[in-house]
């Protein structure tokens, strides 16, 4: 149920950029979730749907979600997260902070956990469409 | 476009008075010692206090304070556990026994992470207890937390002050607000870290002795509080922060 | 399309026997002192001894051994200084007084940069003082450095060995070759620290008594060689470095 | 003079490369410098038709310089590094350890040393062109 700390963000940051960018009316909202961090997309909708407001009041907001892709820095091998490899605690750990993936998963080639985040990491505020 | 956890974080300590970082540049200086005390402390003398453990890949607080199987509660974020009366939020609830291994990129994200999602109540006080170098950590505290104040912490070797002088310099530069600087596990009696602090303009603190019985305290509140150590530091922090 | 760097730090390191990175994950705990003094007393037994400072942050080994008014040399690429006798390189020669905050993917590239460039000589022994903390140095020196030992310093303290376990651990499941653990500043006896490095498998090289004399002797080789912590760390040398 | 020493290290990443694509003869390396390590063209360029020899023979080694960019973390400026306003000591620092440019060069509208390089910095190897 962070979900619902990350909904604040998003209007919050969606705002500011709204703001600078002049809109009186915000039409589309798109927002990319990584998989890694296994935000719950129906929580994530129903917190953005109870808070927006004011410009927001009729914006649709697009979730995309991102594919994890990890690449490892001693053997170049790159991979897609899946989180059924994980037990319940670590998944849940890394739900809240993914950089504790580094604890739990490892390179499946090598077995190093230097590895590298390319994508699916959080969530992140792609675009924003409205009316000035 | 947009990171959107960066822009929140500002809010999410709207509600704290002062968030004390509590640095030194140097290791095992005592900094999570100092901060965790420091919150014990600080809240038995009816303060309303925070303390969030940022030593990603080492954290230390729980050990000292003794504070096992409590967990930050998930509503609409995480809101910080309770432990001794201090609100407590540490990365050991999530990396267990595993060996966090994290690059500084890795160290900054789950900093800002922790930082948006975390939903600090009224605090007059928010601890963090640094790791050290000057690195990622250090950086992005100045960088987010506008109210951001540092206690620097150094102990009377050469080796310690050389690189808390060099922490000092940044901070007085980037203008970052300084509480002042501890020295800790004081042996003999010398004046060269109080002389160099003062003639940096920066406050000096006050000292704490070395104290052989403070380990042997870690894990049991009510005895760490009661330690020479503890005393010492209540005193400077009762000076410090009326 | 390729960082050239990367690929020649094999050849730097071509003439030397053994590189030693002293590690801990902690800070504080004698990295330092202990990688400096250990170059200092290889060296006075004929050994060749590289010292490297990796901690770029906050060096210290300069301030240990007293070296001043040395800087490498250019020719070809740089060729380290020569100070009692030791092959040194430290960032200190470039960064000098001044803070040098870097973010851990600065430290990466300061690191490969300096491999890539200096022409270490025919060495026994290069040791390398690491920064505290499980990150970029420490992940480096294991990505890059395909001679790396770990020689792992822990104190007797719980918060010490905490991180230690998991350094330890880490290395061991990489199976990065690992000379053993010291045990530093000891000040009354105790097994713990031996027990559980003992229990992992790891080699348990001995114990240096905390020593309220050593840092008076810094800045002066002579007086340091002379100090009891160098000489119970000569001991342990001589036995694991035969 | 420790062009030398990132001459040899341009060779050998490029025979790596070379060997991993079957080339028998290599006609051109394309190298970028940045401007931030201040690298002596001349005596890299001395380097490499010194260090030259078997499949890169005949090779020209076409040197283009970066200018350094840097984009202050604070305050988001962005600006051109100019050496002009360093004095010789840190120049030189920042020639051998291109990363202790955050000890001399601050950003110039609000003073922070935590920047970022985003171009500009220290030798890369752009491609390689030969025969098979
Ligand atoms: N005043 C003191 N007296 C005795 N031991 C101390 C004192 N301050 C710190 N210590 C010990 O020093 C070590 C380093 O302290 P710690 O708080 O972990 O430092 P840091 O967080 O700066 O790395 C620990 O073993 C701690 O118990
Ligand atoms: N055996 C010892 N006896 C007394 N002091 C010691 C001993 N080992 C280290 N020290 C002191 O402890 C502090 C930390 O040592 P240092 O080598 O800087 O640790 P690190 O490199 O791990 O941060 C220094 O002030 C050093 O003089
Ligand atoms: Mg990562
Ligand atoms: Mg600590
Ligand atoms: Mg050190
Ligand atoms: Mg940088
Ligand atoms: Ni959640
Ligand atoms: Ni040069
Ligand atoms: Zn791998
Ligand atoms: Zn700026």
């Amino acid at each position: 149920m962070h979900e619902w700390a990350l909904a604040e963000a998003i209007i919050s940051s969606a705002s500011k950029i709204a703001t600078q960018e002049g809109l009186k009316e915000v039409i589309e909202v798109k927002i990319k979730v990584g998989e890694l961090q296994q935000v719950e997309i129906d929580i994530l909708e129903f917190a953005l749907s109870e808070l927006k407001k004011d410009i927001f009041k009729n914006a649709i907001f697009t979730i995309e979600t991102v594919k994890a892709e990890l690449k490892c820095r001693i053997c170049g091998h790159q991979w897609v997260f899946s989180k059924d490899k994980l037990d319940v605690d670590s998944a849940e750990a890394i739900h809240f902070v993914p950089e504790t993936a580094h604890a739990y998963i490892k390179c499946p080639r090598c077995g190093s956990p230097d590895f590298e985040i390319l994508r699916g990491r959080g969530v992140w505020l792609e675009s924003i469409r409205g009316v000035k | 476009m947009a990171d959107p956890r960066i822009g929140i974080i500002d809010k999410r300590l709207e509600k704290v008075k002062r968030v004390i970082a509590v640095s030194s540049g140097k290791g095992g200086v005592g900094k999570s010692l100092i901060a965790s005390t420091l919150a014990l402390t600080l809240s038995q003398k009816n303060r309303s206090v925070g303390l969030f453990d940022v030593d990603f890949t080492s954290p230390s607080t729980h050990i000292i304070l003794g504070i096992q199987n409590v967990k930050p509660k998930e509503e609409k974020g995480l809101i910080p556990a309770d432990a001794h009366g201090i609100k407590y939020v540490s990365i050991i609830n999530y990396s267990g026994e595993e060996a966090l291994p994290l690059r500084g990129a890795d160290v900054s994200n789950a900093l800002i992470e922790l930082f948006a999602i975390t939903r600090w109540e009224t605090l007059d006080f928010l601890i963090m207890d640094m790791p050290p170098g000057i690195s990622d950590a250090t950086l992005d505290m100045i960088r987010f937390v506008k109210k951001i104040e540092f206690l620097v912490v150094s102990t009377p070797s050469q080796l310690a002050f050389e690189t808390v002088k060099k922490l000092l310099k940044l901070l007085l530069e980037l203008k970052v607000p300084l509480v002042g600087v501890v020295e800790n596990m004081k042996m003999k009696e010398s004046n060269f870290v109080k002389t160099h602090v003062e003639a940096l303009d920066v406050p000096f603190l006050g000292e704490i002795p070395f104290d052989p019985k403070v380990e042997e305290a870690f894990g049991n509140a009510n005895a760490l509080v009661n330690t020479v150590f503890a005393k010492r530091l209540t005193d400077i922090a009762l000076k410090v922060f009326p």
